[in-house]
Formats: C-alpha cells, structure tokens, sequence
C-alpha cells in the first residue's frame, strides 16, 4: 500500500501573494512513499460544492512528516482552500501517479512555469541530493511578484536558477524557450517541465529539435486521481489515450500527441 | 469492527446471489476494483461492478471527459474499456482472490452484441452476476436507446438472460417518462433484479469559449444533485416490480442507504461519492452494521421498503 | 446603471411581445411581485410571471411542502393559488403601474379548465401573455400528466390559444423520454414560445422518522442541481423547433444566462435563485448589460444558440 | 421600502456554549425597522449547498446600528455560520414577518424555551420601555449550561427571570408550564411564547384555559421568508393554512390548529 487517505493537520499557511499560497501539511505516511511528480487529491471544503477533490503538486516534503502544496487561487476550490486556517485538517488522498523520472547522471534541466513550478522545487532538491550534477532551472511566470519567492526556492538549495518574465520585470524579458535556447544545454540533456499547455508544446518542440529527452507533467480535469473514472485522458502519439492521473501526470513528451498549429 | 459486529445481520439476496451486506459499487466509478485497494478491504463489501464492457475494445470520448456541476458531474466518458476477451483475460483473472461477489456490467449497440458478451462471460470463474446497461443507443433503431423503450429494453433483458447462468440485472435509465413501464417490461422478460438509476443526460457550457465543456457535448449527470430524482424512481420501481430493486444515484452515507432502503431497494451502489471519498462504500458497510445493532434489528432486510406514510 | 448603458440593446421578442431585456423570474417563484420590491425593481426585469394560477381557489398541500436537497429544493406547494377571479380583481390590480410585462402561469385538471381560465383572463388590462403549465396531472386521462403526451399536450395548447390574444407560451415539464416531441407537438399547435424546464420530479425521506420529508410524499426539484438537464433540454428543443425557447432551471447569475442564451434560449427565467438572492434577476440584467457593452456587441441577440460546436 | 439585503459585518462572536454562538452583525438599516418577533435570512455560505438561506430571529438591537442573533448548531447551515470570523461579512435579508403585538397595559409574560428564548430578549427590552409595568419571564432550557447565561441577558434588563430546566440544574426541575401555573398572572395577561412546538401548545391549552391572550412564534422550514414561496405553512384553526414569514411568524395562538393527542 502506497496511498493513503488521510486527514492532515495544516502547520503553516503562507501567502507569498495576493493569490498565491503554500500549505504546509503533516502526514508521515504520505511523505514516506512521496516521489517528484506526484500529486494529491484535496478536499477543499466539507460541503458537497465543490464536490470533487482538486489535484495539487507535492511540493516539498521536510522532516519525514511535512509536505507543501503551492497553489494559485483560481476558482471556488481554491478559494476556500485559501481561507484554512492552520490547526485544521485537510482530507487528503495521495501519493498519487508516476513522478519524474531521473537521469542521475546525464545533464538534467528543469523548466517550470507558472504554478507548474510547484513539483520542480521537490525535484530539485532530490536531485540535489542524487544526481552527480546539479540541474539547470529555468522559471517563467508573468512578473516579479509572482516568481522571485519561487526562486528564491531554488536559490536555497544551491541551484543556479534562469528566471524570465513576461512583463521583464525579473530576469529574461520573455519565454523560457528564449532562455533555454542560450543556455548551451548539453547533449543528452533530460528536460523535467511542467506549466501551461503551450510552454510544454514549445519546449517540447525544441527538446525534439535538439534531441534532448522531455518529460511533461499533464494537467487535465481529474474526478478520482486513481485510474477509477477515466475522465483525465490526454492524447496518445500512438492513437488512443494514455490517463494523466495513473499513467502519468509525468509522460515522455514524444509519447503524447501535440496539437501544433 | 468486523469481529464486534459479528452477530449483526446485514445479508440481502440478488436473486440466487446473495450478498454479505446491501453496499456495492456502481459501474465505470470503481474502476476494475484493484484500483481502491489501498483504501478499501474489497472483502467488506457487499459486490462490486465493474466498468461496463463492450464485445470490442473502445477509447472512449475525446477530452474533456468531465465536468463538476453544482452537486455534481457531468462525464462523457463514452465506455472506454478493454472489451470483453481482455477484460476475461486480464481484469478478471487480477480479481481472483477476492471475497466479494463481481459483477460485470455490459453494454452493446445492438442486441447481438449484447447476446456475444453475455455468451463470453457466462462460465468465467469470479463473474457472480450480470449488470445490463441499457442507457447505449441502439444503432439499429436510430439511436434510440434501448433502455427508453419497454420492449427494447425487454429484448435486451432476455438476449442476456438466455446466455447467463448467473443473476441477470438490468440497469435503467432515468431519461424516460414512466421508469415502471421499462421497469416491469425487463421484469416479465426474466430480469432478476433491476438497478436504478443511471446518469440524467446533462451539458454544460463555458460562456467565455462558447463551447460545451464536454467534448461530447452532452453528458451523464451524477452525484448528490440527482439523489431525490433516483430515490422517487427507486421508490416507484420498488412498488411496480417484485423482483428485488438496487439503488443507485448520490449516495455518499449510511443515511442514504438508509433512504433508498427504506424506498424499497434491497441493495446499493454507490458511485460519485468513491471519487471524493474512496472509503464510501466500506464506511457504509460500517454505519449500516452499526445502526442494526443500535436499533435492535434482527436483520437490515426489515427496512426495505419500510417507508412510513402518512 | 440604467443611464450609463443606455446604449445597449438588450431587447428580446416572444412572439408579439417585446421585452427590455431576457431576464424573467419564473412561476412559483416571485410571488405575485409585489413581494419583491423591497430588493427589486420591477420595472427593470424583462418580465415577470406570477403563481400559477387555477379556476377555482386552491388551499394547496399539507405542511411539510418544502425540504432542501443537496444545491436544490423539492417543493410540493401543491398549486395554493386565490383562483383566477381573485387573481384579476386583486392581484392584477396590484400589478397596475409596473411598467414590465406581467405573464400568468395558469393550470387546469381538465381541458376545459384551462380554456376556462383562459377565457377570464382574455383582455384583463395587464396580462402580457400566457405561460401554460402542462405538468399538472389530467384527472380525466386517469392522472397521465398533460406534459408527458404530445397529442395531450397539443389539445392544451389549442384550447388556451383559442381564448387568448396575448402571446401563449408552453411550459415543458422536463419528465419525458424525448422533450423535443413535446415541444414540435406544441409548436404546431399554435403556441407562441415554450419554456422549460418545470422541475423534476424527486423525493427525500427522513431516515430518523422513516417518513417521506415532504407531507405529498414526492415533489418537484430545483435549483443548480438540475441546471445541467435544463441546459440539454434547451438546446435540444431550440433545434427541434422555430419559435422562441425560454431557459429555465438553476439560473443564478449572468454566466448561467449566457449559457442558456447560447444553448439557444431567447429569453430565460430565474426561479429558486430568488430565494437565495432576491436581486439575483435584476443583477442578471446588470451584468447581461455589461457583458454586451465589453464584448462590444450590436445586441444581445447574437448570442442566441450561438453555441460553437467543433 | 422596510426590508433589506445587506452584507452585514460580522462585529462580534460570542460562544455561549459548546454549541450555542451570538453573532453581532452591524446594519443600521435593519435595525432602523426591526421589531420585536421578526427574523431574518441569513446566508451560512458562499457556496451553492447549503442551498437556502436559514431564519433567526432578532434576539437584541443596540446603539441603531448593531443586531444580535443567539443559535443553536443543528445542522450544516448554522456550523457554517459558527465557523465565521469577525470581521467577516454575511447576507442577510431583512427585518422580516409581523412582530409580537405589544400590550401596552396589561399583565405581560414572555415564556420561551430552548432557542426560542432568542426574540423574546429583544421584546423583554422593548417592553422594559414601553409598558407600564415590566413583564414576568419564564424560561426553560435542557440544562443551567443552556439557561444560565441567557438567563443573565434578562436579567440585566431588570426583569425577573423564573428558569425552570428538564435535568433541575437550574431553577425548576420540569416545564415552564409547572411555573406558569404557580405565577398568580393577572386575569387578562397576555403571553408571548416561543420555543418547541410541544411546548408552545402546551402553553396555549393553559391561556385557553385561563382566558389568557397567547401569542406564540412558530417555526417552519422556509425556503424564501417573504411571502414567495408558499413553503412555510402553518393550519389554520378556520381551514386552510397561514404563512409563517409573512402572515407570521407570530400568531395569535386561537387562529392555528393544535394537533392535540
Ligand atoms: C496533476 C495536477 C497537479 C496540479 N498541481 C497544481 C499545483 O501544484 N498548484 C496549483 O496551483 N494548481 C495545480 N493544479 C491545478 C489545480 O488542480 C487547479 O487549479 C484547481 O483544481 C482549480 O480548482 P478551483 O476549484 O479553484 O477552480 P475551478 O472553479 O474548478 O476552476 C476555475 C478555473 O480554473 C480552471 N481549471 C480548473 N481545473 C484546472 C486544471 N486542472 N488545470 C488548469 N485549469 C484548471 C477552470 O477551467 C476554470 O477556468 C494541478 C492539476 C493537476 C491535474
Ligand atoms: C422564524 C424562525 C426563527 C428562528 N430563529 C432561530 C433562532 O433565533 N435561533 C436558532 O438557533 N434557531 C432559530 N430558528 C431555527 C433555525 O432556522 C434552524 O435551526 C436552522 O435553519 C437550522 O439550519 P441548519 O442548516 O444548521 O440545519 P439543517 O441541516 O437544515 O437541519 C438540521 C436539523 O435541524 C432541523 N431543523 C432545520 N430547520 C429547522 C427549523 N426551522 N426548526 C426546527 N428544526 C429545524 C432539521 O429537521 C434537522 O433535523 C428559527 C426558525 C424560524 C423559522
Ligand atoms: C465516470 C462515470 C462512469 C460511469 N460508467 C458507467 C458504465 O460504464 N456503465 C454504467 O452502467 N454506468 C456507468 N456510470 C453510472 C454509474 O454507475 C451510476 O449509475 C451513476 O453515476 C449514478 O450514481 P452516483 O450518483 O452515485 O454516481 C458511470 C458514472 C460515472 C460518474
Ligand atoms: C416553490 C416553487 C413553486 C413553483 N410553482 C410553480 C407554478 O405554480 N407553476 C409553474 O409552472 N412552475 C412552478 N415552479 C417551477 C419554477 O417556475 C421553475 O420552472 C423551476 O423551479 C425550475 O427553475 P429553478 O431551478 O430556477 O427554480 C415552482 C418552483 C418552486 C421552487
Ligand atoms: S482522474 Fe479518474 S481516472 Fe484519472
Ligand atoms: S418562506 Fe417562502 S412563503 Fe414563507
């Protein structure tokens, strides 16, 4: 047994914007069989609406016991989880899917954007630890505001980060495939991406260029989290559809079908 | 809690199966039940059902596949599944071990269809009764789903009936006029039991794209906002057959089971709730266990049908 | 607000009558207006449609009518309703000097019923128009309700149609197989608009007492739990038909009027919402306003049935 | 116009009990026109479930600006309401229903159980100012815990309070009705009643009884609490119903039908 559903105790709740927030959650049982690229399922209210759980990135884990979430309040789900306050619990279901899978060896790239940093930061830090050189990161989200305290993140586990804002006000003025393009990344580089649709079709399109390996990780609307409903399909290259929630989120980016216009 | 409660009765029969306790989990909701092990010991429970098969593989719906609605979901999942050989071969064979009755819940675009599974399954070990979905449109008439149709609906029942040695259920749709016609007419024509209900058909539109949030523009509505719809079609049904009614539609807690007992249904199955709550099914078997014992019942069966009028 | 968007063109057309703008409140639901101006101003809803009304006076159901389900109600009022002579000299009355269209939702046992009601409304200064309700049951047809039988739901709409100079619109109770023969079968018997839908029909019981929650046993679901049905029915019905479909189901807000007006309503009613937020209809119009103003659009009805499909 | 909806801010929360809570609201508006015996819709949620909106009565006003409601945790609706922060604000529709009829001369006896001890403070107050002579209180409750401090409410006023409590904790071991009987009222006193349906029926058997007027503030469920729905019927004594929010809540006791056992 691997998953847990468990009422977790929020320790901390920070406010690193106006919409953005990072739980800390205490739950040994779903840190000690955590992996990069998992996610969990949280109840958001103890109301029947929203009545669906909502699929958040582990973040972080600490101590054996803690682990964060980092999200953007975007809707209703969102806005009630914003308004916990710490003591109470949380229903949470997870670890859940397939995480990332790391090259420990080769060169290794993480590109995140937006809320889609979240997983990268657990990633990083893993790889910190793991991997006989330490990835490059590159972060992208709209400004300042939004990305310095993420970066901030990395800047503490020693990671050397490339940040890039849409309005240049932190870092490269523009995309994260601008920053990508001058890194001088190395041959059989791994790239680790996770944020909006259209960054990973891009970089996903440079990393096949390029010939470096690409794993994406997949957000898709999500009933379960557990392989039970099959409403979180995202198109296989191959035909047919592979499920966000168990075959991934993490997918081989040559594997998916991408939509190019 | 197993052991204390070890004197409470909760057993019901399905016909000539019968089952430890009145909870089961509905089709397409339970995936092919390994899936909540984690969270669930499977062997508590009163059946499972598993996810409707088709005589072919199917990959179902492009996305979006589901919606939340208030109370909610929509899904338009369009039965993707395995199709019924690799589901005898690989999803059947996974299940061996488990104590807990299996049933498998088929669907077909034309009544040979539904007669070659029912053929398939019948003699593989672990399969303890058939759930006959007829929501599907039959493509021979049109597209007219069986299930809306009371002779249709009857033909369907004894194409399975005839090719299965195991308890036969059918599986109405609530998208009708008068649930009892079909309801009687899948009685006369051999079901052992009817189940009840399955999705309202539903959409739902994003205002800002346009377009439907489905990419199957409609889709089945499920969840605790059709919960009072399901139980009047639960207590209707009940009155107007007498072969036993399973209960379906927003149950999520012993006190619901409690409703649709009480309506008449002889058993349960809980679908939505699985997803927000995976330990539904087995916490109810608790709370059902518990309310025996505390109201002093001999058995569960002396609720079923036990509403109080006036 | 009203000065500032005095630009934007909001108006909508049932048949002969034209409204400001799409935003009704729906039967059952706004009292006979009055009720809301401390929160509301009449004058700037589109219309509104008052209580059902009978030929003779209707003391209703028993107490409980009303229990709360998971985001709706199930209402069994049992059509309380002053009949349509009190209805005229004192409700109507009361109505003089609101400058919005006033629709009277009416309701009959019998044919002859609702020719009658329709008769005594004919040419009563006020009345805009006529909204049928045809789920009432047809106790000479042994209960069947009219709304369930196209041929009986047709004769409904003729006998009010011969005695009426206002615009008729045809209420669809949503509890049928195919609403949209319902509809064509109204449509071709003369009705100016239909609206839908009525509620479904639903049950809740108290597994305490063991008694239905409500005293009439089984009564009528709304709100956002049944806007997904709603939703479809609409748009299946704006494609079966040529006159003017309006909306009604679990409209709350300005996004739930955009998504019925693409689904293809011309109009839409705001029932249940009311009791939550008395302004909720005058807020419709406030934000149907300023949608068409940001979106820049030359009227509010390009967005009819705009749905985009693909 | 002498109703409203107002988002109301939540000024104060106290918590009686474990599970009886007053809320402060402020909204000079509906404390303008409110009366003693009305009530108001408040909404427990942002969310769609609960559906409704739930009543309470007005139990105090102060300073023309500030409101009280005393309840009861029942259900979901009022542990949402109990779960508010100061600070905070709530919809809430009002002031609704008739109020009591105030009689200005004679005899006065507020008698209110459990929850229904709630308007009776705020037309205690009222009296307190009006009338020439100050009423006499009966209040019964399940225990002292209960009783007590709404007990202290009254008699701050100055009023004198005869508790009577089912465990005998406080005051008189039974029901207001033993107290009532050993009062000595005046001939023509009137009584203003709230509280369980068993109780306000017993209380009005004894005015009938004695000849004594008998006011009583019944509850039903309510889906709109302005006349719209039809929902909240009571049985008339003369055949067919009245509606509790707007023909009442408060009723002369001789106009409803009792189901008398
Ligand atoms: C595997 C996975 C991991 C995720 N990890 C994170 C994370 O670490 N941090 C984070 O902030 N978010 C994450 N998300 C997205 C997060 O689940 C949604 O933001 C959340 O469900 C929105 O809920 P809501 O009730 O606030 O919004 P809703 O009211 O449901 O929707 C509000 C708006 O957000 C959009 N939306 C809803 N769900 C999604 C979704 N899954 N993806 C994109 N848009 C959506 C809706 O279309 C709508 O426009 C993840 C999603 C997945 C599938
Ligand atoms: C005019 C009026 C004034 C009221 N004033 C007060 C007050 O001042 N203080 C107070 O605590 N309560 C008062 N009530 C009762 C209060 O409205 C209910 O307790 C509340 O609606 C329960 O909401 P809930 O969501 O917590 O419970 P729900 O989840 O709706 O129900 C929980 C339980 O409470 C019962 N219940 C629900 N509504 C009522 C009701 N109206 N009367 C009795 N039982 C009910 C249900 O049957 C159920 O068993 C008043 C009711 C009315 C009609
Ligand atoms: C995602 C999903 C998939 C479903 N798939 C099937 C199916 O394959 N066969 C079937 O008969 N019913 C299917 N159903 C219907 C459910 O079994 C059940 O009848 C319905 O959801 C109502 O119950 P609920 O409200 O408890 O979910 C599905 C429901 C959902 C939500
Ligand atoms: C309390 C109540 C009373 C109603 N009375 C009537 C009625 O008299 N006539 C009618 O045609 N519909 C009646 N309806 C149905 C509504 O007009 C509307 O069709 C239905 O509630 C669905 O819309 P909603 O979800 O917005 O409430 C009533 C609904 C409610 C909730
Ligand atoms: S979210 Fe249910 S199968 Fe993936
Ligand atoms: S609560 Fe709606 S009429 Fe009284």
């Amino acid at each position: 047994m691997s998953q847990f559903q468990e009422k977790t105790q929020i320790i901390r709740i920070e406010r690193l914007t106006t919409d953005i927030i990072r739980l800390t959650l205490e739950s040994s049982r779903i840190v000690s069989t955590a992996k990069p690229g998992q996610f969990v399922m949280i109840r958001t209210g103890n109301g029947k609406d929203p009545l669906l759980r909502r699929p958040f990135s582990i973040s972080q884990i600490a101590n054996g016991k803690y682990f964060q979430i980092l999200f953007k309040v975007v809707g209703r789900g969102t806005a009630l989880l914003a308004h916990c306050r710490e003591g109470e619990s949380l229903s949470v279901l997870g670890p859940l899917g397939s995480g990332f899978r790391i090259h420990s060896n080769g060169p290794n790239c993480l590109v995140g954007g937006g809320m889609g940093i979240a997983p990268l930061l657990f990633l990083g830090k893993t790889m910190a630890r793991q991997c006989s050189a330490p990835p490059l990161v590159v972060l992208g989200a709209r400004n300042r505001e939004e990305l310095a305290p993420l970066v901030d993140d990395f800047a503490e586990l020693g990671l050397s980060v490339h940040p890039a804002t849409d309005d240049g006000s932190f870092g490269h003025h523009g995309l994260v495939t601008d920053v990508l393009k001058n890194l001088g990344l190395g041959d059989d580089c791994m790239t680790y991406v996770c944020g909006p649709h259209l960054m990973m079709t891009a970089v996903h399109l440079f990393c096949k260029d390029r010939g470096y390996g690409c794993q994406v990780s997949m957000e898709t609307a999500m009933a379960c989290g557990m392989g039970a409903c099959l409403g979180c399909i995202v198109p296989l290259e191959e035909g047919g559809y592979g499920h966000a929630c168990s075959d991934g989120p993490v997918f081989d980016a040559k594997e998916l079908l991408w939509e190019v216009k | 809690m197993g052991s204390e409660m070890k004197d409470v009765d909760l057993r019901v029969s399905i016909g000539s199966l019968n089952l430890k306790n009145p909870v089961m989990t509905a089709s397409g909701t339970f995936g092919y039940a390994r899936e909540f092990e984690p969270y669930v010991n499977l062997n508590r429970l009163g059946g499972v059902v598993v996810k409707g098969i088709s005589l072919e593989p199917r990959a179902g719906n492009p996305p979006p596949r589901i919606v939340e609605t208030s109370c909610g979901m929509l899904n338009a999942i369009g039965l993707e599944n395995v199709g019924v050989e690799r589901f005898i071969s690989e999803k059947m064979e996974s299940l061996q071990g488990i104590d807990v009755p299996v049933l498998v819940n088929i669907l077909g675009d034309t009544l040979d269809e539904y007669r070659e599974i029912a053929k398939c399954l019948n003699g593989v070990p672990g399969v303890a009764g058939i759930e006959v979905n007829i929501s599907c449109p039959n493509v021979k008439k049109g597209g007219v789903a069986f299930g809306t149709v009371p002779e249709m609906a009857a033909s369907v029942t004894t194409a399975v009936k005839e090719n299965s040695s195991v308890p036969v259920i059918v599986k109405l749709s609530p998208n009708v006029t008068d649930i009892t016609l079909i309801a009687r007419a899948v009685e006369d024509a051999g079901a052992d039991a009817v189940s009840l209900i399955n999705t309202l058909i539903g959409m739902a539109i994003d205002h800002r794209s346009r377009r439907p949030q489905l990419a199957n523009v409609i889709g089945g509505l499920s969840g605790p906002a059709i919960k009072p719809v399901a139980l009047r079609m639960v207590y209707q049904v009940a009155q107007a057959v007498s072969i036993p009614v399973i209960g379906i539609g927003g149950i999520e807690s012993t006190e619901d089971v409690l409703e649709f007992m009480l309506a008449g249904a002889t058993a349960v199955q809980i679908g939505t709730a699985n997803f927000v709550n995976p330990r539904a099914s087995e916490e109810a078997v608790d709370g059902l266990a518990r309310y025996v014992a505390e109201q002093e019942m001999d058995s569960i069966r002396e609720l079923i049908g036990g509403l109080i009028l006036s």
